[in-house]
């Protein structure tokens, strides 16, 4: 099985879907010549046509809006918003249209629409590129969430995505693009949405986390585990759907829980994470459910973004404070 | 301005109807039908039997005869939400319109194969969808034309730069259908825009405008007719600026004393599209008159039969709250419906 | 002392704004001749003239935008979003632009711009009016967020937003708007932000809620009083500042609470308080703290939305379970 | 397309010189301190010691003519991000720049008096903050005037849409000037729009549009002052296009082989702004050469005490996250700056 970093394995995913597909189109901002910013669609206008992936102009709002009605004309389409920070501009068509469009139709117009979006820190962006805005999102009925953290699970959940009947935000951690690597099938698959993975096991200390987040807890669980203690690392894969019962099941087993987000704090996702465990688990949870995140001020410019970011010492931080309480 | 008809019910110099009778009869009956309905949703309003709607009186032969240059087996409407007639015209029921107004989800069930989007409240919003439905029916060889509604208020948000600046690029066969009706709510349309016309934003996007009056049924039908056949043959978006007067308040919920001269309102009132039409065909043939004097006993039995359809439909229930959110909800959306709907705790 | 109802003591909030200062500015969708669609400035432009209460075309980005313009320029402008909703169209001016530009001019290009928008259901409006879309905006940092409840609080709380040197989202509740009447005095008065209010006081289990869902829990309050049991009622008053020590103290009093929202569940406010609470008084709590909220579903058509919103009854359930938890 | 300078540096039958030999050597310099700081800029970012920015090189013309045309002490600049020289005119200091490109908050500051906006990042946000800005300094009759930039990219966003049309209601004293430079990223102008020009969208909103040859500084001076004039005689907002081609990537991090088809980027080197000017005052006085001739060292030595102004500053850290957030931050911002900057865990 070849190894792919994550935007290996999310061209690879565009590439099946464009082959085995004919209604499936791409449309974005420099998607096509350029191959993306990224280059998640390097090569693919030069191999399926420039009426298949095609560059859009310079207005998101359209972008999403045309997407809807490409959908609702039988087409799939795939739709890149360059930066999540810039789906802002286009927020009406997601959450009012988008989302809301089977139900408004009572179920005559699907929107079978996958918007993908690049996001998050660490990756010395200029301003308004790295926010992790994925809790407005998440506050969207009817628009599934998408966050992977590995490449084997981008080109599976982005499978799962494009073939699901309704619109799904598949959201593409920067940090991860080139430095998540790992094993990827060459053939189609699909993971589901709605099941969390178990990144690491461990026994003593639940780290919540989703995209590249995941990656901070794993390394907070080293640095737990050279501390003598045992840390398990939950990857939510998806928002909408959220695990529910997987979450609760693995944090009854520890007792104890920290859930790291990138975004500021106030009204992030992570705040789900706990008044969901509060719902699920209370009688299990021996200390309080810690949150490790941003604080709540704006991304700043890159100089400074590694003291805005949550880092590895802050988790293992609060992981110890919950293991100390009561 | 391009005009046919005149407000005495005469065709100008050098034109001729793009209508035979027949047609023009059928297209009157629907504009009653829209006035009748409109009086009486107003009065079903007030009686709290009907949430708050927006009327198309004054408008209807904008509205129909824009609808009358579609094909409804092939072509698509995506409204706004001030389209009564066009949508009946394209297939939707009047009962399901009915059933919305009151309220019932159920009444936005747009049935198989009528070529619809749902009426939409976000205000320009539909003018993207409309852009991209186009264009997927033409990347499918549908031959298909989608026309959108939208109006004067539309035309200033972003959404309407986006989508016809997206239109002109990939040529997509959609009309974009403007009425003008001189307000947006409260806001006269001379606060909406320092342009002359709406019409002349077209050049700049690569394809071409127009002004219709907008009370004139044939010179609406001949324009759009003109629009769709352009855009069937491959040769893009047209923007039709429909100049018209809506007659009533925005809403139910409106008072427009507060903000209409009353003295525009006599105006425009003089230029009923409906009275119009009627001087024409009387005009062209005394016999037409009384085909005409049958219509409104004939518009109100089927306004009639529409409510007694929607009032003899299921009532409203939770679970119209869970049903057509997701193909397949999430775990905690089914909890939630479980709770709901089936009483679980 | 006069009774007003909460659109009375917005629009005479709004009077004296412009009474006694010359900056001050309205702007907005028919706020002039026709003074709003409920009225909160009526009769303002005939007083204080076209060039102080305008009429902006149907472009919710730019009355923002501008809005920004003309606060940097030295003005003092209140822009009306005629639904909280239509804010969308304008949330990359608000999330990232409004938010932000103290920020990111370093303190050279202060906002102080307040954002009035009505929301929330119960009055039968058309589609997409009646959301409760409050959590997007808590998540922005920069932006402070107010949800008065009381006629009094509504003219207090906008004085201050007003005077504050910092952008404000003023959401105001379609249902208080007319139902909701209390003493207001005549003379200019201010509400601090960051401070709850006690809107009943009581023992046993304390029910937080803000905007119209404050009547909500207090009619709650009420049925469980006549069960016997005395429940506390706790409107937030402002979600950013959020007053996180009152609300600590308040929930370690009773050990007890339940959160409610009208805003869907998932991703709603109402899971930062909980988040909150775990963080602050989670070795008081007796019970899992409870969230009542809409389901996770779009804001249906009128004729449901009384199944959709929460009620009474749900209020009284989660306080009941809580009671009887453990 | 409006020309005073043809690329031979000969002015155009007709035309006068709008600048004094003078002004036009210090235009020149400026011109030559962008095109300076541009490669300075790419090879501080090779190393690693500076981040992602946007060079200015081959619109300089199109960026300082425009500039020239405003009064710093009076007027305001709001700016996109790719026009380093008219914020250097306008009075902001080059070290700043650099350390907002090092990704130092503190780059960010605007000195006090200097008519600016922070650059913008988000493509067409700025539009209807300067229509604002303008409207605002007009309301408190503060003559001035408000030149925005953005470019063909930013033309397409429903942003620009609004802000013109807001801008022609209020007859805002706004200059709206937009850099076409052929390109948004590796996106060619043919695939932003099908209208003709992008100047021509301006009379449909009530105001005067005109397209620059933007390689002529002074033509774009030319066209510039004479909007700017007329927006400070009351005389509302106008549309500049000024045709240009960045000559470089989109920014540092772009690969421009991939979609810049190389005979086209011939064809615009050839005709670089810079040469033009240079060849205009050679060809006006020969003893030119020597001034224009000390430049380079002089413009060098600049940006050498910009760069050790900037890294003389102070270090980055944590407080900067939380500076001018808030006038008065919420109590938990202050207890996160506590924990993360005092250390209280
Ligand atoms: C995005 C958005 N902003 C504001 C509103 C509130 N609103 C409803 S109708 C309307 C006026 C619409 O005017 P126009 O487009 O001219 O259509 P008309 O009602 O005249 O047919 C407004 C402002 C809305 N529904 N959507
Ligand atoms: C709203 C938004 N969408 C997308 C981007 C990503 N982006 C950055 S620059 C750019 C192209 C801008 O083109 P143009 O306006 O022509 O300016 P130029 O770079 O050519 O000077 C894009 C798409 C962004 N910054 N903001
Ligand atoms: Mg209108
Ligand atoms: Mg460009």
């Amino acid at each position: 099985m070849p190894v792919m970093t994550m935007i290996q394995a999310i061209r690879a995913g565009l590439d099946e879907a464009l082959e085995t597909d004919p209604r499936v189109m791409i449309v974005g901002e420099d998607v096509g010549a350029l191959g993306g910013v990224f280059r998640a669609t390097d090569g693919l206008q030069a191999k399926y046509g420039e009426a298949r992936v095609v560059d859009m102009p310079l207005a998101e709002a359209s972008i999403v809006g045309a997407a809807l009605g490409l959908a609702v004309s039988g087409m799939r389409p795939i739709a890149e918003i360059q930066f999540l920070g810039f789906a802002h501009q286009a927020f009406h068509q997601i959450g009012q249209q988008v989302a809301r469009m089977r139900f408004r139709s009572q179920g005559h117009c699907a929107v079978p629409l996958v918007l993908r979006a690049a996001f998050g820190g660490g990756v010395r962006t200029p301003e308004l590129h790295s926010d992790a805005f994925e809790a407005f999102y998440a506050h969207c009925p009817g628009l599934k969430v998408v966050m992977p953290a590995t490449a084997y699970d981008a080109k599976g959940l982005l499978a799962t995505a494009i073939a699901d009947p309704d619109p799904v935000l598949f959201c593409e951690p920067l940090r991860g693009y080139r430095l998540v690597k790992d094993d990827v099938p060459d053939e189609p698959y699909r993971v589901p949405f709605g099941q969390l993975r178990i990144a690491r096991a461990g026994r003593e200390v639940t780290l919540v986390a989703w995209s590249a987040a995941v990656q901070l807890a794993e390394r907070a669980a080293d640095a737990l585990a050279a501390g003598g203690i045992s840390a398990e690392v939950l990857d939510l894969r998806t928002l909408n759907p959220l695990d529910v019962d997987g979450l609760a099941a693995a944090v009854a087993r520890t007792g104890r829980c920290v859930v790291v987000q990138e975004a500021p704090l106030s009204g992030g996702f992570g705040a789900e994470v706990v008044a969901t465990l509060v719902e699920t688990a209370f009688y299990h949870l021996q200390a309080p459910v810690e949150r490790v995140s941003a604080p709540d001020t704006p991304y700043p410019l890159a100089g400074v973004e590694d003291f805005y970011l949550p880092s590895v010492d802050d988790v293992v931080h609060a992981a110890r404070r919950t293991l100390a309480a009561a | 301005m391009v005009n046919v008809l005149d407000p005495s019910g005469t065709l100008a110099a050098g034109t001729a109807s793009p209508l035979d009778d027949d047609e023009v009869l059928a297209a009157l009956r629907l504009m009653k039908l829209s006035r009748a309905f409109d009086a009486k949703g107003a009065s079903l309003q007030r009686q709290g039997r009907f949430g708050t709607f927006s009327q198309v009186a004054g408008q209807e032969a904008s509205v129909v005869g824009s609808a009358w240059a579609l094909d409804p087996v092939r072509d698509w409407i995506v409204p706004q939400y001030r389209e009564l007639p066009a949508l009946l015209r394209h297939g939707y029921p009047l009962s399901n319109f009915i059933r919305y107004f009151q309220g019932n989800p159920a009444g936005g069930a747009i049935p198989d194969g009528v070529n619809l989007l749902p009426i939409q409240i976000s205000i320009a919003a539909q003018l993207p969808h409309a852009v991209g439905l186009a264009w997927g029916l033409q990347r499918q060889a549908k031959d298909a034309v989608v026309l959108v509604y939208f109006g004067d208020g539309a035309s200033s948000e972003g959404d309407f730069h986006e989508a016809c600046n997206l239109a002109g690029l990939v040529g997509a066969p959609v009309v974009f259908f403007l009425q003008n009706n001189g307000w947006a709510i409260s806001t006269p349309r001379r606060k909406q825009s320092a342009g002359r016309t709406l019409a002349e934003r077209a050049a700049a996007y690569g394809f071409p405008g127009a002004v219709v009056d907008g009370n004139d049924l044939f010179a609406v039908y001949a324009e759009t007719a003109r629009a769709v056949a352009r855009a069937r043959d491959g040769g893009g978006p047209t923007l039709i600026e429909s100049v018209t007067r809506r007659l009533g308040p925005h809403n139910t919920a409106d008072d427009p004393t507060r903000y209409v001269d009353p003295a525009d309102a006599e105006h425009w009132r003089a230029l009923d599209p409906i009275d119009r039409v009627e001087r024409y065909l009387v005009q062209r043939d005394a016999h037409h008159a009384a085909r005409i004097a049958a219509f409104d006993a004939d518009v109100a039995g089927e306004i009639e039969r529409a409510l007694a359809d929607a009032d003899g439909g299921d009532a409203v229930n939770r679970d119209q709250l869970f049903a057509h959110v997701y193909a397949d909800p999430p775990v905690r959306v089914v909890r939630q419906r479980a709770q709901r709907v089936l009483g679980d705790r």
